[in-house]
């Protein structure tokens, strides 16, 4: 194996500085990718098609729209793939091969009172990341993966089942597939509306304010429903890993 | 001398295609399932780095707009809808693409320029697109929003190995690959 | 002369038989409903086949394009002489095949029957199919249905032997024409790009170079292995472990003669003779044809088993008509479809007789036959006269065929040839005619050496020797009244004969 | 609403793969019809966007309602319509089939089955309409994790399989991505028609980079397809994982992958490109002929039914890889009429194998002993099935060999000619071998004295939810065969648009 691991990584990697002697230098303002009307468009239209100052969440959220529902997707086919690769359900049942256990102690007391003083914050400054994506780096998927690991410490800083209280099982799900109706949703409306799907400038019929401004709002709505599937998928897969899909007892 | 100068002028590529070969070799050659997903993940991370490479400009920020050149542009596309903007995409396009070669010929030197200096620029051309926004002084957007993609793809694929390896080990009770076709070979 | 008129009349007469497969399946509870329903399909085609000889005779074609299935080719019919002289012997003789078999398959008590008669009646669409298709495409098509369908009834038994036989059936007929056939068919599609219908010029003339031509002649000619042309013929005595009616009617007329008819339009309708000889290719072929005559002769002469000698023989035979067909002359042109008739009639009667014996006694071997003529004259003075016809000696059809063939090797100039006719006649006599001499005068000692009491041994069953008769009087009348199949062969050749 | 039938086709599955996540956790009785309605919904929509494929040409549909390459467009020619019709009716047919399957091999995931299940037809369908060659990488990967996960709910050795199968997944995806990438670093757009636009116009043809991204994404397209020496992680995925996994993979997940191989080499980088300046046919056809030999072999030497049919997968991918490559006009005729023919007879042989070992439990080719006494509707569905894989007329599997064949000549690739030709003999082989046991229903001296006996008393006739797609598939078969003129004529049309080498005469 290491020899065939050699030979590919010789002729992979040869074949890729062939390709390297052709790119246009690094950081050159006026190379093929930066210097065409498609980048050129995102950064300089942006602001008039959207009124988003944060350009890569305009285009992450609309002109690219439809990519990120199906990144969306892509985040809850992990979650159930992970339910359904691992989760067993009823009583559990003796492994062939269980793995090595830890002694589950009682919590230490400083770890439990820092995580009940830090795990609003967190969560709160992931609302702000989901919020402010428009004007600042940020946007669904980073504020949802913060919130995600609010959940995870609690459940890493308690133990599984205090963390499976604030989000049991069927509620994560549930979480995950509201998420994408939202997403999903905005693209609907604008079919029934009559336009393409995810155009959001008709939305204007429910929306306040012009087409633009439907952008602008809708945007923000679909960056929520990314950050409920990455919420729940977040938590959802790591509590599958850690209890081996039994749900009992994480590490 | 030429060949360590040419690395330099290119340095991320050449990381790239290291930091990938390595993943690359862990993937084919590791026996260790959770090495190999380790190497996928370096792999994976490996043409992240590549994509952002692209996006990078000499003396360009991060493609976020200063409240004041959101505010200007934010005036002046006021006017029209949405059906406006794309219908005159085309249009607009090329003016920029006209007016980026203009001024990239008068400042040549001045890509870091602030954007003060800009607005006083840009209100000499066309007053139809008349944004004060230049494509030199922002990162190119849309690799960033690709990477995000590939990103969560990655720790997906990520998620997903590694509940298959886990699932391996409650089979197998071990996440040696020879072992566990040895395992299988000798029949179980 | 070469007019032409459409009529559904050939797709029906192709399709009867496969709709019957419907009623025989429904009626598979009543024994006499389902064969009912294969004879009253046997006759409704036979109908059908004799209503367009008229028509055919007068010169006219009988078109029919049921379905335009590629850019070009279209699933097609046409009927001119050479597709009625054989569909005309394959409708016939399928009518008398039915009743044998009723007699055969009851008097054996054989299992499955109603899938016998299924399979039976989609093999007849398959050879009325290749019979009456207007273009290769057709052709190969009906061809390959052929060899599926007859798969079922040459492994009836479904035993050992049976296995064998059938696994050796179908890899030579499967091979040859996925091997042989299909890239040849697709390489003349590819350098005429015509519709490739059969037409006495050929369509093949101009397109391809003369090395080109011979590859695919051989192609075509080896690759039609029903035909049995050396060495593709070992599928045909393995595949005589089929029920004698089986045997009969797939083997000495509709599986074989489909092959031989295939390699004969190939000739005729794909090459065209005139092209075939201004590439002088063809002698080739006859060679190979002469040297399978005179090899299946002999190994025929050391079999002890009947159906295996017959299997032989009817592997001699089927050389003759193709050696006839590359010598390129009017005369043995015609021979060799006339040929097709004559040899169809004259083996069946043969193969019909070696089951009726079967049925009656149980015996397959020649040696255990000494004596039984006396016991079942009229099965043995049909084998009689069935194997004159074959050997090619009056007062039978067999004659007229060989005749015609004999006098094309001199026109064609052959006298190498016209010697291995000569002895293979021997040779076919040899085989042959001993077996009739034999039950009708055994030598005492041998006789009493046979542990086996005759006293209980009586004809077969009426359904078994009718048709035997009736076949044996054929090819009696067809020495007298041979004309019309002689008509039939030249209106292929466009001089009349 | 027509000109909105292209998101129909993706929207339905992928809304309902949520839908049924949800509702599973409580109804799991819902989880089948659910499925059963939104894939018939997505074979409506697809028929109807092929019908106006057909009647208007080409659609293009803005996401977004963004132009492209500002936004992602869908572009639907005749091509992906067709497959994306392949797609959806394989789907529609496997779903009808899973139902005993999905809760005898996973009773209690059902929900979660099903959901994947939807998502990996949904990412199948997105990869076949899209026009966005980044868009196509991510719906790859929506395609492929749920393809894991599919294959990962089957037992031990599947777990295995699956993993080899991310791996390798994985590199080939990810090369994908770099060649896109390196498209991206010299053309400046994600686009696939406006790629190929700005390949033309600026001239880069002769760029090292455009060559690389060219290698890279073809191979790692052939990994993915499972390409021969590239295809170790196919027979064992598809051999072990639970029934309505392989059978909806198996036809479809390969083909998909060679439709993306096309789309890359004749709409992206253009045949002018990938046949011309690069002299590559022979090795790639002489490539081909390796893989097709090499599956019929591999094929021939396997006693487990499917995994033996896993064989001619790989076979198949290097009729199709071969065919694309004779770089003509009939060639890729074939290869594309393959595709769709081949989703079907896959389908129709996978099926017939999930029957089997439903009812026998068996999965060596000896649990096929007495079927034609037994189940003799299900013989008649795998019958049109093996003969046309073998390429018996009138079914599918001759015309696309007709073509190809076809191509071969034309081209003057012999070559191909002959394998295909022999793995045509080898398939006529392996099924005979099948059919003669199922025929004689006696096994050989020589196999293993197995305690078939008793169980075979009891086997019958499949039910009407598995025998149903079976006959259907059959039917479709030969249907295809009938009307392949029809089917070559819309996929002739696409290709007229390329000027390729059509003939010799």
């Amino acid at each position: 194996m290491k020899i065939l691991g050699i030979i590919t990584v010789i002729i992979t990697g040869f074949l890729l500085l062939q390709a390297e002697r052709d790119f246009p230098d690094w950081g050159d303002a006026a190379s093929p990718a930066s210097d065409n009307r498609l980048s050129q468009h995102y950064i300089t239209e942006t602001i008039n098609e959207t009124r988003v100052s944060n350009m890569v969440t305009a285009v992450l959220a609309d002109y690219r729209g439809y990519d990120t529902m199906f990144e969306t997707v892509v985040i809850f086919t992990a979650g159930i793939a992970i339910i359904g690769i691992l989760r067993v359900y009823g009583p559990s049942t003796k492994l062939e091969h269980p793995e090595p256990t830890l002694d589950t102690e009682k919590p230490d007391l400083i770890i439990e009172t820092t995580c009940r003083l830090l795990i609003p914050i967190i969560q709160l400054f992931a609302l702000y990341v989901i919020a402010h994506g428009h004007y600042s780096p940020g946007g669904g998927f980073q504020g949802g993966v913060i919130f995600g690991a609010a959940f995870i410490l609690l459940a890493l800083a308690r133990d599984l089942q205090t963390a499976q209280k604030w989000v049991p099982e069927n509620r994560v799900l549930n979480l995950a597939a509201i998420g994408i109706f939202i997403y999903a949703g905005h693209g609907v409306l604008s079919l029934i509306f009559g336009e393409n799907f995810l155009d959001y400038s008709i939305l204007t019929k429910v929306l306040p304010g012009d087409a633009i401004d439907a952008r602008y709002h809708s945007m923000l709505g679909v960056e929520i429903g990314v950050a409920f599937t990455v919420t729940a998928i977040m938590f959802s897969i790591y509590s599958n890993l850690a209890s081996n899909g039994k749900m009992e007892e994480g590490i | 001398m030429e060949l360590l100068q040419s690395i330099a002028d290119s340095f991320n590529y050449w990381i790239y295609i290291i930091l990938m070969m390595i993943g690359l070799y862990a993937l084919v050659a590791k026996n260790n399932l959770v090495k190999k997903l380790i190497g996928m993940s370096i792999f994976q991370t490996a043409i992240i780095l590549f994509y952002v490479s692209i996006g990078y400009k000499d003396g360009a920020t991060i493609p976020i707009l200063y409240e004041h050149q959101a505010h200007h542009g934010h005036h002046d596309a006021g006017h029209g809808d949405a059906e406006d903007a794309h219908h005159d995409v085309e249009h607009a396009v090329e003016e920029a693409a006209k007016e980026i070669h203009a001024v990239a010929e008068d400042h040549a030197d001045g890509h870091d320029a602030h954007a003060d200096d800009h607005d006083t620029l840009v209100d000499s051309h066309d007053a139809h697109t008349s944004s004060a926004i230049h494509a030199e002084d922002f990162a190119n957007p849309l690799v960033h929003v690709l990477m995000l993609t590939a990103i969560v793809v990655g720790v997906a694929t990520l998620g997903v190995g590694l509940a298959i390896t886990q699932k391996l080990y409650g089979e197998f009770g071990s996440i040696e690959e020879s072992e566990i076709i040895e395992q299988i070979r000798t029949g179980k | 002369m070469s007019s032409t008129i459409t009529s559904i009349t050939p797709l029906l007469a192709c399709l009867v038989s496969l709709i019957a497969v419907l009623p025989i399946v429904l009626l598979r509870k009543s024994p006499n409903a389902r064969e009912g329903a294969t004879f009253v399909a046997g006759i409704i085609k036979f109908g059908l086949v004799l209503y367009m000889l008229p028509t055919v005779l007068a010169g006219t074609k009988i078109e029919y394009t049921l379905w335009q299935i590629l850019p070009n080719i279209a699933i097609e019919f046409r009927v001119d002489g050479l597709g009625m002289l054989f569909g005309l012997v394959a409708s016939s003789l399928w009518i008398l095949t039915s009743l044998y078999s009723i007699g055969y398959m009851r008097g054996l008590k054989e299992h499955s029957q109603t899938r016998f008669f299924t399979f039976f009646a989609i093999s007849l669409s398959a050879t009325i199919g290749v019979a009456f298709s207007g273009n290769l495409f057709t052709l190969y098509l009906f061809y390959e249905m052929l060899s599926l369908a007859t798969y079922p009834l040459v492994t009836h038994h479904q035993d050992k032997e049976a296995r064998t036989g059938g696994r050796t059936y179908l890899t030579y007929l499967l091979t040859t024409s996925i091997g042989f056939v299909l890239p040849a068919l697709i390489f003349v599609f590819v350098k005429t790009g015509s519709s490739m219908d059969f037409s006495p010029e050929g369509f093949l003339a101009g397109h391809i170079s003369p090395s080109a031509a011979l590859v695919l002649l051989l192609l075509f000619t080896f690759g039609f292995a029903k035909a049995g042309i050396m060495p593709f013929h070992s599928w045909l005595p393995g595949a005589m472990v089929a029920p004698t009616p089986v045997s009969a009617l797939l083997h000495a007329v509709a599986v074989v003669k489909v092959g031989v008819f295939c390699v004969l339009r190939v000739f005729t309708g794909v090459f065209g003779i005139d092209y075939l000889e201004s590439l002088d290719i063809a002698t080739v072929v006859a060679w190979i044809a002469a040297f399978t005559v005179i090899t299946s002769s002999l190994i025929a002469l050391s079999q002890d088993n009947l159906k295996r000698r017959l299997a032989f023989s009817t592997i001699g035979q089927l050389s003759y008509i193709i050696l006839g067909v590359a010598l390129l002359s009017d005369r043995a042109v015609t021979g060799s479809m006339t040929h097709i008739a004559m040899h169809a009639v004259g083996k069946i009667t043969l193969f019909m007789c070696a089951g009726a014996v079967f049925v009656a006694t149980g015996k397959k071997y020649i040696s255990q036959m000494d004596g039984l003529g006396k016991k079942m004259p009229f099965t043995f003075a049909a084998f009689t006269i069935g194997a004159l016809s074959v050997t090619g000696l009056p007062p039978t059809g067999g004659l007229i065929s060989k005749f015609y063939l004999v006098t094309g090797t001199v026109d064609a100039g052959q006298v190498a040839l016209l010697v291995i006719f000569l002895i293979s006649t021997i040779l076919n006599a040899a085989y042959l005619l001993p077996i009739g001499y034999r039950a009708f005068f055994p030598k005492d000692k041998e006789l009493s050496k046979t542990p086996f009491s005759w006293k209980a041994v009586e004809e077969a069953s009426l359904p078994c020797v009718l048709p035997v008769c009736i076949t044996s009087t054929l090819a009696l009348v067809l020495f007298i009244k041979p004309q019309f199949l002689i008509n039939l062969a030249g209106l292929m050749l466009g001089s009349g004969g | 609403m027509t000109e909105q039938a292209p998101i129909f086709i993706l929207l339905f599955p992928f809304l309902t793969a949520v839908i049924v996540a949800l509702v599973g956790l409580r109804h799991k009785s819902l989880s089948w019809p659910l499925t059963l309605v939104s894939l018939g919904a997505s074979v409506c929509a697809s028929l109807s966007t092929l019908a106006q494929v057909v009647e208007h040409g080409p659609i293009r549909y803005k996401l977004g309602g963004w132009s492209p390459p500002f936004g992602i467009e869908f572009h639907i020619d005749g091509l992906s319509a067709l497959v994306a019709v392949t797609v959806s009716v394989v789907a529609l047919l496997t779903a009808i089939y899973s139902k005993d399957n999905v809760d005898a091999e996973t009773p209690d995931k059902s929900s979660q089955y099903y959901s994947l299940f939807l998502l990996l037809v949904s990412g199948l369908l997105g990869i076949v309409i899209t026009g966005d060659a980044f868009n196509l990488y991510v719906m790859l990967e929506v395609a492929a994790l749920t393809s894991y996960a599919l294959i990962a709910m089957g037992n031990k050795r599947a777990s295995l399989a699956a993993f080899k199968y991310l791996i390798m997944g994985t590199i080939g995806a990810s090369f994908y991505l770099l060649g896109v990438g390196y498209l991206y670093i010299k053309t400046g757009s994600l686009n696939m028609l406006d790629i190929r636009e700005i390949l033309e116009t600026a001239g880069l043809f002769n760029s090292p980079t455009i060559l690389v991204a060219f290698i890279l994404i073809t191979v790692g397209v052939w990994i993915k397809m499972a390409f021969f020496p590239l295809h170790s992680w196919l027979p064992n995925c598809y051999a072990f994982a639970p029934t309505t996994s392989s059978n909806i993979m198996a036809p479809l997940v390969t083909k998909v992958m060679i439709y993306v191989m096309v789309r890359m080499v004749l709409t992206v980088f253009g045949p002018n490109y990938a046949f011309e300046i690069l002299d590559w046919e022979n090795i790639v056809v002489w490539l081909a002929v390796i893989a097709i030999l090499a599956g019929s072999i591999g094929a021939l030497a396997q006693k487990d039914l499917r995994k033996m049919l896993t064989f001619l997968i790989i076979a198949e991918v290097g009729y199709m890889v071969g065919g694309l490559w004779l770089a003509d006009e009939t060639g890729i005729t074939g290869t594309i009429f393959h595709i769709i023919s081949d989703a079907f007879m896959t389908l129709c042989v996978f099926l017939f194998a999930g029957i089997v070992f439903a009812k026998t439990g068996a999965r060596d080719i000896y649990a096929l002993e007495g079927m034609f006494k037994k189940m003799p509707l299900t013989m008649v569905g795998f019958l049109v099935g093996a003969f046309s894989l073998i390429g018996i007329p009138p079914t599918a599997g001759f015309f696309s060999k007709w073509y190809l064949v076809q191509g071969g000549i034309n081209s003057g690739n012999w070559e191909y000619v002959v394998a295909l030709l022999i793995s045509s003999l080898i398939n006529a082989v392996l099924f005979f071998r099948l059919i003669e046991i199922a025929y004689f229903g006696k096994k050989p001296a020589e196999g293993h004295d197995h305690h078939h006996g008793d169980d075979h008393a009891k086997v019958s006739e499949a039910s009407f939810t598995m025998l149903l797609p079976l006959l259907s598939t059959a039917a479709i078969l030969i249907v295809i065969g009938l009307y392949n003129k029809e089917l070559v004529s819309v996929i002739q049309d696409f290709l007229s648009q390329f000027n390729l080498a059509t003939s010799i005469r």
